[in-house]
């Protein structure tokens, strides 16, 4: 114990306090557990953003360098993690973890040492309600996530029957209820609606019954393993829905079309924040940066990737305007209704820390890529398949 | 040796060399432990370490608490997350619905939170305790997913996967770790003076019994299953303690945080690496390997590198001191202290040992490591029942 | 229909968490030994015929040609480094081990393969065929043979050959197995060999059907032990039947009424069922605590 | 006047029966020998009355009170105490240990007292004496030999102070001076009122320290009387040696 308090006493760099040297940036990230896939993704947008400003100056002319710590995908370790950020490691901001789970405890801390908190990848309604004003979510938040989905269906289909599933989950939950109260709203009649934990493993069951519903809208509320699974499930079940949207898995890329195979992608929808392809703030910047760090092709990139490096391109923006390192400028500023830029659009924030003008894209995989679909008017959206062809009948 | 007629005559008995050691040292070292641990705070105030310092002290709480039933009993539990949860629920939600206002009031909920799991484990443990070794462990861990299921399921109660929140003090950062820590010490301190009385109690003595030979006790009028069952509660009872420090402190409650699977494998890990089954064992477990995890976590954990780092660490005890740390620190010390004896003895045999040499050697060919009669081998921590005879 | 539909894919995917538990119940009933590790020893199988998968387009099944031997010389490697060094009070100091060899495989795995999820993905992985109304995967059936032959496999090693003669005996009283010239250490090993190399074939269908990373051996191992304890310690056709059952019950609940209850029935059937015979559905008497 | 009773008890394993219709009555303040080839019931029976298992039908009584299927520490409880065949100690507890898990209290408070209290000390103390154990009193159980482990358990049984002790081979394993000294201790405590139901092969021992000796043949009561008829009873060497008579002829 003695050790490890002197380490951590010792570890302190030059407490950087003062205008000179880097500025530092703290995160915790998982790098193992259940979150692991999600942490790592987090880490190198994180780190692309980190690579990128330094390529542009910095912030305020002073080089950017990322404080990583791991916290295993656990709320006990995240806490700590903050504090030693904060207190030992002395860095100048601190940004958000991985999911939902880990952002609201992350953001107590934050907010105990008035540190802000800009996050991307937390934005289940509990974060909104702990009455922090320490909390930017630069992403749509979880309720809003499929409502773009919702009402372009509400425009377009005369109301048929939809099958809802989602895993128990802070942040999937929250968006299946979204659209499914707005589309019950709107006369579609909910004829099955399932929640699995998060263990599960087989969805066969759960797919059956959705395929015996003969329901001709799927909305799913997946992570990316029972996204592959449920369309696995599906095509064995010979049962192909005319829409189906899954919250995440089809966004994962190429390892989305190597999971289901190329020829069953197309029509299949997944509603984002982000697509590689995208024309806004930094994006085409960032492909290529990330690629030529990392590797791998545009498609690979996961949204994680980009959600990161948008808080880093909210803080970059609004720490060059204060024009100082104090986080409590810096929260009066992102308070105080300014709008900002990304590589997933616009943000502007709400009193509760929600980003008002984020617009939830949908997008479609069409010819073996995922295109930015929805909403129409917004960029250069690509049209949309009405109609989800058959299992098999190609991208 | 033919053991059996080794009836040791008051003459020729061995010198008696307890197997604790003096109560003087230990009293001292219990006491210097206090200090350090009251005083630690003020030492390194740093909040990364304090944080560090409260997580300690609620793994404390909890392995002395699962020490008692498992520990004593020899009932291995691998479900008492089903407490560390239950702790965690009841201060949340009483916090919430009786509009307790967080700070140094939310911790007057802690008792509460240790009854509520108290009276819980007593149907609880009614069910799981009917069954014994492997299908004990099973069901323990089959009832910690029930009520983790629960919680995700009975949303009205526990607002499902989106947990609940507490709402959080305001003492300022700086010193926002400190009441959590000496709430948390107070509540290591009474959990080891209830572990230190069940040690010494006529009950207790009941309780360690059962480990040894369940079916014996019986017979020696013990009620097995009562006993038990009371240890079980009082088990459960600290570590819902554990539990309702742990709510406030992280500020949330979540079902697969709260009945967390991994926590009993955690706790059993600090306590048999300290030494199941004894008074220090859990405390020293804790003390020393939920900071190492932690730092393991904080230096290697960007490289991934600290599940392989503290695999290797916890294999390592587990291949030198495979009977915990505690017992193999006394053995030690009861192996010098007789090593001592033994060179005093003969030191001063030395003139009668010319004497008799003739007699010495003849025996010696028997036990060469002649000396004065040994007592049995100091397998104190877990002899096996009549294992080096050959009497049967 | 939908009940029926739901009770064979419960039958078929119980077929190959048969496999995964047989080698855990198998081990411990020969050396009383709980492999915790079993868990990450499925993910190891998995990765490993991913691996050849991608790498050198070898199929899946055809690498179990590779990967079962591959493992059985782990199993081994793992019983003389870790298992035999243990002296004393086996039961629980096996299980601390293996927690710790799982902990090291699972940095290492993560270390090597990343923690991005991956799965094996052939073109049959799609496929079905259907009996009247009913569905079947082909895949799963596939998984479901295999299972099958394997677990016969091992069945008639275990009862028609000498090795499983003398395995056996080392099962039932390894004292008397000694005395009578039986080398109990080997016969361990090779028990621990097989054990992991049938987590191999079962990681091999779980990485068909699955997305895994090195984290997914967490929610296999509590599994595998709730179908091990179920079935009864060291009883194959005990674990084959826990699994079917335990998959069957999950997957009817899901169906009828939701699949968050479908883990809590199965739980709940456990317990009460544990609770009339402790020793489980096909385990012996359970040795009384003494 | 008997003080232990059993009437008509049966129990079987699956096909085998262990105890087929016992019935047999023990004197009480006697000192009773129970005898019979090996597999005959004894140890059975033993179980049966102390409550480590469950009687398929029939009844035991102890001084008129219905025990039958009693769980062993209600038995116990009742003033009826029992030794292993293989002995069964506690062998992490110290021998001290060991013999004030014995002498549980009843009641609450006697329960929340240290057992290190002096008045339980000195008495403890003065069992182990009696049995020679004293100067390994604070060594743990299980490093003790087989013979001291016997003492052991009859020590902790004694320190009890049952009305009534069942011995299952007591002098399996001791040493002829050993057995002299038990022998001599049995004989002590029934002076004091203890009855004693002895199991053991030793056929000179039981003779010698018997008042009474009961036969069990095929899970029933052969015969019962003194030393001697027992000893005279042409039916009893028929049980033991039938079998090697009928192979060797």
């Amino acid at each position: 114990m003695l050790a490890l308090a002197a380490a951590a006493c010792g570890s302190s760099p030059s407490s950087s306090g003062t205008s000179h040297g880097p500025i530092t940036i703290g995160v915790s990230v998982s790098l193992s557990g259940d979150f692991s896939g999600d942490g790592l993704a987090t880490k190198q947008g994180y780190e692309t953003w980190a690579a990128f400003q330094n390529a542009h100056g910095g912030i305020l002319g002073r080089k950017i360098q990322m404080d990583f710590l791991s916290d295993g995908s656990s709320p006990t370790q995240v806490v700590t993690n903050y504090q030693k950020l904060i207190t030992v490691n002395h860095v100048n901001f601190v940004l958000g973890p991985y999911s939902t789970l880990l952002t609201k405890p992350s953001s107590v801390i934050a907010n105990r040492y008035g540190y802000v908190m800009i996050e991307a990848i937390g934005g289940g309604p509990s974060v909104f309600q702990q009455g922090l004003h320490n909390v930017f979510d630069v992403s749509a938040s979880a309720k809003y996530q499929l409502i773009t989905f919702a009402k372009w269906l509400v425009a377009t289909h005369k109301p048929e029957d939809v099958a809802y599933a989602s895993m128990t989950d802070p942040f999937l939950q929250p968006m299946l209820d979204g659209a499914r109260a707005y589309l019950s709203a709107h006369g579609f009649t909910s004829v099955v609606y399932k929640l699995y934990p998060l263990e599960t493993t087989d969805y066969t069951p759960i797919a059956s019954v959705i395929a015996a519903s003969k329901a001709p809208v799927v909305v799913l509320g997946t992570m990316p393993p029972d996204g592959y699974a449920f369309i696995q499930d599906f095509i064995q079940d010979r049962y192909s829905p005319k829409v189906l949207i899954e919250a995440s898995g089809p966004d994962q890329g190429t390892a989305f079309v190597k999971a289901v195979g190329a020829n069953n992608t197309g029509g299949i929808m997944v509603p984002n924040t982000w697509f590689p392809g995208s024309t806004y703030y930094q994006n085409s910047a960032m492909v290529s940066l990330y690629i030529k760090m990392f590797g791998g092709t545009a498609n690979n990139i996961s949204a994680d990737v980009a959600e990161a490096f948008s808080a880093g391109q909210v803080l970059t923006q609004a720490v060059d305007h204060i024009k100082s390192t104090s986080n409590s400028a810096l929260e009066h500023y992102l308070h105080s209704g300014a709008m900002f830029q990304s590589v997933q659009g616009p943000v502007k924030f709400l009193p509760d820390g929600e980003n008002s003008a984020a617009t939830p894209f949908v997008f479609q995989w069409q010819h073996g890529t995922l295109e930015d679909v929805l909403p129409a008017g917004v960029g250069h959206p690509v049209p949309i398949l009405a109609v989800k062809p058959a299992w098999g009948a190609g991208g | 040796m033919t053991a059996i007629d080794v009836t040791p005559t008051g003459a020729a008995a061995p010198e008696h060399i307890p197997y604790e050691p003096p109560r003087q040292i230990r009293w001292t070292g219990t006491g210097l432990l206090l200090v350090f641990l009251a005083v630690f705070p003020l030492l390194f105030p740093n909040p990364a370490v304090t944080s560090i310092a409260v997580i300690t002290m609620i793994f404390l709480v909890a392995a002395i608490g699962w020490n008692i039933f498992s520990g004593y009993s020899g009932y291995i539990s691998i479900g008492h997350a089903a407490y560390y949860g239950i702790g965690q629920y009841t201060v949340a939600l009483l916090a919430m619905h009786a509009k307790v206002p967080a700070g140094w009031d939310t911790f007057g909920l802690l008792p509460v939170a240790g009854l509520v799991c108290a009276v819980a484990a007593v149907p609880i443990g009614y069910v799981v305790l009917r069954v014994r070794r492997h299908t004990f462990i099973i069901l323990t861990v089959a009832v910690m997913f029930i009520l983790q299921l629960l919680a995700f399921n009975l949303v009205s109660w526990t607002n499902g996967s989106g947990g609940l929140e507490m709402s959080f003090p305001t003492w300022q950062g700086s010193y926002f770790n400190e009441p959590f820590y000496y709430v948390g010490l107070v509540a290591a301190v009474v959990a080891c003076a209830a572990s230190w009385w069940v040690r010494r109690s006529k009950y207790g003595l009941g309780l360690l019994s059962i480990r040894d030979d369940e079916d014996r006790a019986r017979g020696l009028g013990i009620n097995a299953a009562r006993t038990k069952l009371i240890a079980y509660a009082i088990s459960a009872f600290f570590v819902g303690v554990a539990g309702g420090l742990y709510a406030p402190f992280i500020g949330s409650v979540y079902p697969q945080f709260g009945f967390d699977p991994t926590f009993d494998l955690a706790v059993a890990v600090l306590v048999f690496v300290g030494g199941i089954g004894t008074l220090s064992g859990p405390v020293i477990g804790a003390l020393l390997l939920i900071p190492l995890q932690q730092y393991f976590y904080l230096q290697f954990g960007n490289a991934n590198l600290y599940l392989i780092a503290y695999g290797v660490l916890f294999i390592l005890i587990l291949r030198l001191l495979p009977a915990g740390i505690a017992p193999s620190v006394t053995q030690l010390w009861r192996r010098v202290l007789v090593a001592r004896r033994r060179a005093a003895a003969r030191s001063r045999a030395v003139p009668a040992l010319a004497v008799q040499s003739s007699a010495v050697q003849s025996s010696a060919v028997q036990s060469p490591a002649a000396g004065p009669p040994e007592a049995p081998p100091a397998t104190a921590a877990v002899p096996q029942a009549g294992g080096d005879e050959v009497a049967r | 229909m939908l009940v029926l539909q739901a009770i064979i894919d419960g039958i078929l995917v119980g077929g190959f968490y048969a496999l995964m538990a047989g080698g855990l119940t198998l081990v411990f009933g020969v050396m009383e030994i709980v492999n915790f590790a079993q868990g990450i020893m499925v993910v190891l199988g998995a990765y490993l015929s991913y691996a050849l998968f991608t790498h050198l387009s070898i199929d899946p099944f055809l690498s179990l040609v590779i990967t079962m031997p591959g493992m059985f010389l782990i199993g081994i490697a793992v019983y003389w480094s870790m298992i035999r060094p243990i002296k004393q009070d086996r039961v629980i100091m096996s299980l601390l081990v293996m927690f710790a060899v799982g902990t090291i495989a699972e940095g290492i795995l993560d270390l090597v393969f990343t923690s991005n999820l991956v799965q094996i993905s052939t073109p049959y992985v799609n496929n079905s065929f259907t009996v009247g109304s009913l569905i079947f995967p082909d895949i799963y059936v596939y998984a479901f043979l295999m299972s099958v032959v394997l677990l016969a496999g091992v069945y008639y090693l275990l009862y028609r050959t000498r090795f499983g003669r003398s395995l056996r005996a080392s099962m039932q009283n390894p004292t008397a197995a000694r005395l009578v010239g039986i080398n109990t250490d080997w016969v361990s090993a090779y028990t621990l060999g097989i054990g992991v190399a049938m987590a191999a074939a079962g990681g091999m269908v779980f990485g068909l059907t699955n997305s895994f990373d090195a984290a997914s051996s967490y929610d296999l191992i509590s599994r595998l032990l709730a179908i091990v304890i179920f079935g009864g310690f060291g009883s194959l056709s005990g674990a084959l039947i826990a699994s079917v059952l335990m998959l069957v019950i999950q997957d009817v609940v899901a169906v009828v009424w939701s699949p968050t209850w479908g883990q809590t029935t199965f739980y709940v059937i456990l317990i009460l069922i544990l609770l009339v015979r402790p020793q489980g559905l096909l385990g012996r008497k359970a040795v009384r605590a003494q | 006047m008997s003080i232990l009773q059993v009437s008509d008890v049966r129990k079987s394993y699956g096909g085998i029966q262990a105890l087929a219709g016992c019935t047999m009555t023990f004197e009480e303040g006697a000192i009773n020998g129970l005898i019979g080839p090996n597999g005959s019931g004894k140890t059975t029976l033993f179980n049966v009355i102390s409550g480590y298992e469950t009687a398929d039908a029939g009844q035991v009584t102890l001084r008129g009170k219905d025990i039958t299927n009693a769980r062993a520490d209600q038995v116990f409880a009742l003033g009826l105490g029992r030794t292993f065949q293989i002995t069964r100690i506690f062998p992490r507890l110290t021998v001290l240990e060991n013999l004030h898990v014995a002498t549980q209290r009843r009641g609450f408070a006697a329960q929340l007292r240290s057992w290190k209290s002096a008045a339980e000390r000195s008495r403890a103390m003065e069992v182990l004496e009696f049995v020679g154990l004293t100067p390994l009193a604070e060594e743990p159980a299980g490093g003790l030999s087989y013979g001291q482990q016997k003492l052991l358990e009859f020590a902790f049984i004694t320190v009890a102070r049952p009305s009534v002790m069942l011995l299952d081979e007591p002098a399996g394993g001791v040493n002829p001076t050993l057995l002299r000294g038990l022998a001599d201790r049995i004989r002590a405590l029934n002076k004091e009122g203890i009855t004693f139901v002895i199991v053991e092969h030793d056929m000179e021992f039981v003779m010698g320290l018997c008042d009474r000796v009961l036969v069990m043949h095929q899970g029933c009561a052969l015969t019962a009387g003194a030393p001697e008829e027992v000893r005279a009873n042409p039916d009893v060497l028929e049980a033991y040696l039938g079998s090697d008579m009928r192979e060797a002829g």
